[in-house]
């Protein structure tokens, strides 16, 4: 009978939460999104049922040793991570509090006497550890998503790599909206938070993802599920932005065909980007270098089972952790909060400001070159969101004239904004970290 | 509060400037290095790809053997 | 000379014990049972392979550093690493007694003098801390098994979950053995090692890896080779009983076609096991997580690239390092034990009660719905050892009525004793742990 | 001895009850869920699967292209 | 303004030094030679890529914390450095070297002190800790070498196991020119780096990675290059010394066909080689037992997937890992040294050595033996290079004699190779480390 | 000096020596492992490998089938 109550002491039914419920309503809601809407499947999908994971009551799986030995608070515990953390007090919010601002020493004391205490790490913060804790996981699905990327179209036509840089505008008035919101005590992000946010203008899943991790790790959740839902909104946030900066001759413009790109050059390409981005900003070094890299081997034609490989086996599996990792930061203390209505919103804002940024861009290079080269429609692909927003752009461009193949075309800003977000990411490691 | 906002605007300014700064030159770099490719190697008129090619090449061949490597294929398809 | 004299002095064949070659044979016994006898041959090659190289005399690659720096018992570390456990003693048994039941801090003092006296890790002991150590291999498996397992048969007869409920008696009638056995002297299990031999009865290799691996990691060797050979010993162990507990007129039962089982229900049932688990045992979340997560990847029908690579790529790595790693304690101090020969009994002792629980159950359900709904003998596939139970009842099916084919029936509790078994598991790790 | 054979007894009862239990629970929710389901979401009657309509539609294609594109196959296999 | 100059002062551009700039050529030389000269492009494009990531000025990719918190030199995390180092001096040399030398907890103590200073390791540093410092990776690619091999050719004629060894010379001829060149104050090699430089002439990637990782890891760098680039320059360098070492009716001798050799003899030949192993040495356990275990996936038949595997994702995987953690090793400070030349030319006079060993072991046997049975030409594959030496023979051989088809004569040898340097690594690690 | 030396030296005659009786052990053992399966258990004289029986037996087959999984494997090559 006593094992009987015990294990109803110890039940899902008993321990849960609202905040649990709730979360585990948003995690059955991403995986709905996913599978029925097809929003971003491929992450949705782990994130989803990471987050439902994350929120199972007393499993903890997604805290570490010491988060678990805190939520159960048994004195004796307490009282040697206090000692190990040099702290008085043995109340275990300052506890975790010391914990999180300890020096390394300190931490692997209060480790070790979680550890003593009986408690482990839960299987998804060991996922979080090893794939985003050492940001391995982001730096190989962009390494991934550079072996599968063809840069034949931007080669063609490298002026749209101005569209790339132009649609980097939103993460960067994001920025300015986060801080702007704080200064107005509407929301509290400090220069790091806002800069991560801004980074989900960058419309790239990856480089998201690597950038929170480094300035503001336990925005993650938030952040990530608003960047990869948004890219599945693209085909519906970009069109009204679109039509709305366009006059209808603009969306008609038909656009030369692309030259022929040799081998030579694709090889070369992901070099040059590399040699530029080690000159000019080392801090976009790894992300770049591990695209680069995924792109050298693809294009170079010797190493096909490598390329092979980076693109299916090994990005499905760091696929499969990212996503678990990610879900991981939906716990409910951890999502639940103002904060993330505020990252909501501004995100969404993000990618407008981008797409924006984007077609007035095509718009001002058709001015200044004074002909009607660039149909300003492949502009909004510039956010990236490959390959959606290219995808976009050639519907709509289909829309007024049915003989307007725009997708090739809108490939070069898209691959552009990839490249464009990544300079971005760098320039925010490098000054607010 | 103001603090924050300048930190903000300073980074937007020297970011976004960055980043245009950064791809312009990019779009230097890719320019010179096409032009320097077509210069020094250029493309002979490109004979159909490996893949279409190679299709006659083996049709060409022996069928008794082509079935019978495809059927190997097959089968190796089918083991998975 | 000096040098020839120092190997041989190193070399395998002076310092061989007679342990290490009945350990060397038993490893060429199970690789023969693999190779020759198709014993469940994707675990037992791996498992033999590794055993037979945990045994290699003076390599140490079983062993931790601190273990290969006892071996050796050079005096000065021997020094040292009583002075980092905090023991006065520097006998290399007290210094490894200690070493097992010391702090985090002094168990990492003492790892420190062994990296200092210039011992490392071996291969296997690295990758068994890798694999299942941190227990993410045994998980991965079942994501991966979850990713392979089709739940239609299940959910067209979900009455057949009862079957795989009552198999799981095995599990539980032998940790009572195990447990009667220590009280009445013949054997000296504590409730820990009880549970986990219990455990082989589940019939299922990656939850026995999981349990075992947290609450008797030591017999871990033991109680892998246990379950999977008697999982390969399935089609000789099971008819016997099968036989015994039914008439021929049970053992004709035709059961009636299963119906259509829609997408969306099997889409939705990993949700609704997750959310069972999530509310009634949360010590059972990650064991079933990944496998409900490996089955909606699976069922969802839009990861089909993540449900390849888990159910391929990454299964088969996981199981080439799980194979191992298990191998690696097949070491002679580890396994020639008058333990090892109580578990391999009380193992064969849970298949025979789990199957007859099983059958048993088939023919009470039978009784207690006035009918002739199901064959008794599915209810032997309630063990799991998944498929091959079901092979069985299938083929003696057969034999008795040759135009009733029973496998399809058969799955349902097969699979359900998956979840049965994990189920117990988790009870078992809440209560004895 | 006799404390460990009571905690074996122990753990047996509330071990298998609570294994009997859940596994009550999920035939109850998965049969709900199944009732929900064949309500809320009536499957249409299904058209043949994918595979097999696959294959007539690509037979009944450009035979040529069919030698070629399985050619291609062959060779990557062979490849491999 | 101010954050301009901040970023111009640490942008590459501003920081590179002369070395980075040559180590970056190097790197590119290296991709030009695998990309367009085919130069073993499967290490030689990761290696080359990770050389040039690694040279990336301010970025520290191929640094560990310490590294990089030495490298920035802020005065009080200098000061916290010294401290933990138990050191008086807090210059960043002292530092480093007191670093190198430290006890493992000493070790732990500077790296907190760097972690807490803000730095972290790098990238590429992650990857060769885990790939390389663990020895994981190198075994791996064994494990996946040995699931690739066919020892056929080599059951059929075990004889020429004879030509494997006598190759194998050119290694400890190596050694000696090592020794000797320091003995003259030429250079400056220890008996360590000796060993590992001799092992270049093993013409075998892994185990010459596996061997430098344990006993010299400062020149992988240097001697992971030299064995790739001398491995892919074989069909250059050996046929003129294999010329040179025969007469024209040697190389016309035909070989008599290779008899049919029996799955189980494959099956038991990786076994029979293992236990000869742990018998005589167990030093070359770890790297013979994986290859062992590679090739009994392939032949036992029962376990494909595994062998699948193993051949494919998992060595693709474990390669590119490989190879930028190799390249990181080809860090200016690291690479850019006299020690290089010499490792360069001694890795070719290994080459030249082993090649002419095996042509003349060939022609004593044919000597000692009173007969032809053995045409010299393949003895030069008993260096291994596998398959590119054994293609040399092959290829020599048909221009004296077009109907002599050498090239399963010299897969033997070839294997044997293998096996061979395997060996004479695990002496070396028995002696010299 | 002479030290390293004397060091290289002993390395190069045992380790050499060593690698000789290694791979002669090996030798003998191989031999004598093939000559006890030749004993023990004789291949019977094999059929065609699996891989050239399996063609004839599929082409043998209903050709209409062989060409619909040809295509399914074709189309799942296409897939990938
Ligand atoms: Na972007
Ligand atoms: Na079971
Ligand atoms: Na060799």
């Amino acid at each position: 009978m006593e094992k009987l109550i015990e294990l109803f002491l110890a039940s899902g039914a008993y321990n849960i939460t609202g905040g649990q419920v709730v979360m585990i309503a948003v995690g059955l809601l991403l995986l709905f999104l996913a599978i029925k809407k097809n929003f971003e499947p491929l992450l949705l999908v782990p994130i989803g049922f990471g987050g439902i994971l994350a929120n199972i009551p007393e499993a903890g799986l997604a805290y570490s040793a010491v988060e678990n030995a805190v939520h159960f608070a048994v004195p004796e515990v307490m009282n040697a991570m206090a000692a190990a953390l040099n702290i008085a007090s043995t109340d275990p919010h300052d506890i975790l509090h010391a914990y999180h601002s300890s020096t390394a020493a300190e931490h692997q004391g209060a480790i070790n006497a979680a550890l003593d205490g009986g408690y482990a790490n839960g299987m998804l913060y060991n996922f979080y550890s090893v794939a985003i804790g050492s940001t391995v996981a982001p730096l190989l699905i962009f390494m991934g998503v550079g072996a599968m990327t063809d840069f034949g179209p931007l080669l063609a036509n490298p002026r749209t790599l101005f569209l790339g840089a132009a649609a980097q505008f939103g993460i960067f008035a994001t920025v300015l909206g986060a801080v702007g919101m704080s200064a107005m005590g509407i929301m509290d992000f400090n220069i790091q938070e806002a800069a991560a946010i801004g980074i989900i203008g960058g419309a790239d899943g990856p480089t998201a993802i690597y950038v929170t991790s480094l300035l503001a790790p336990h925005l993650l959740g938030a952040i990530a599920v608003a960047a990869y839902s948004y890219m599945a909104l693209v085909p519906l946030i970009q069109p009204p932005i679109m039509r709305a900066l366009t006059t209808e001759a603009e969306r008609k413009i038909q656009m030369s065909q692309l030259r022929h790109v040799s081998k030579l050059e694709k090889i070369l390409f992901p070099i040059v980007l590399l040699i530029l981005v080690a000159l000019l900003l080392p801090d976009a070094a790894p992300l770049l270098g591990m695209f680069c890299f995924g792109n050298l081997m693809r294009e170079c034609g010797v190493v096909d089972r490598l390329s092979d490989t980076a693109q299916n086996a090994l990005i499905n599996i760091v696929t499969i952790f990212l996503g678990l990792s990610v879900g991981s930061k939906l716990s409910a203390d951890k999502f639940l909060d103002l904060q993330t209505l505020g990252i909501m919103a501004l995100g969404i804002v993000a990618f407008c400001i981008g797409t924006a940024a984007g077609v007035l861009m095509a718009k001002l290079m058709n001015k200044m070159m004074g002909g009607n080269a660039i149909n300003p429609l492949i502009g909004s692909a510039g956010v990236s969101a490959v390959p959606m927003a290219a995808r976009v752009s050639n519907k709509i461009g289909l829309e007024y004239n049915s003989q307007n193949f725009l997708l090739m075309h809108a490939m070069g800003p898209n691959v552009a904004g990839v490249i464009g977000s990544a300079i971005a990411a760098g320039v925010m490691i490098k000054f607010v970290s | 509060m103001e603090n924050i906002v300048s930190e903000g605007i300073n980074l937007m300014i020297f970011g976004m400037g960055f980043v245009v700064v950064f791809l312009t030159l990019l779009v230097f770099a890719t320019t010179a290095m096409s032009k320097l490719v077509a210069k020094i190697a250029p493309e002979q008129p490109q004979p159909k790809p490996v893949k279409a090619k190679a299709a006659p090449a083996a049709a060409a061949g022996n069928n008794d053997e082509l079935i019978a490597v495809m059927t190997a294929a097959v089968h190796k398809y089918r083991s998975n």
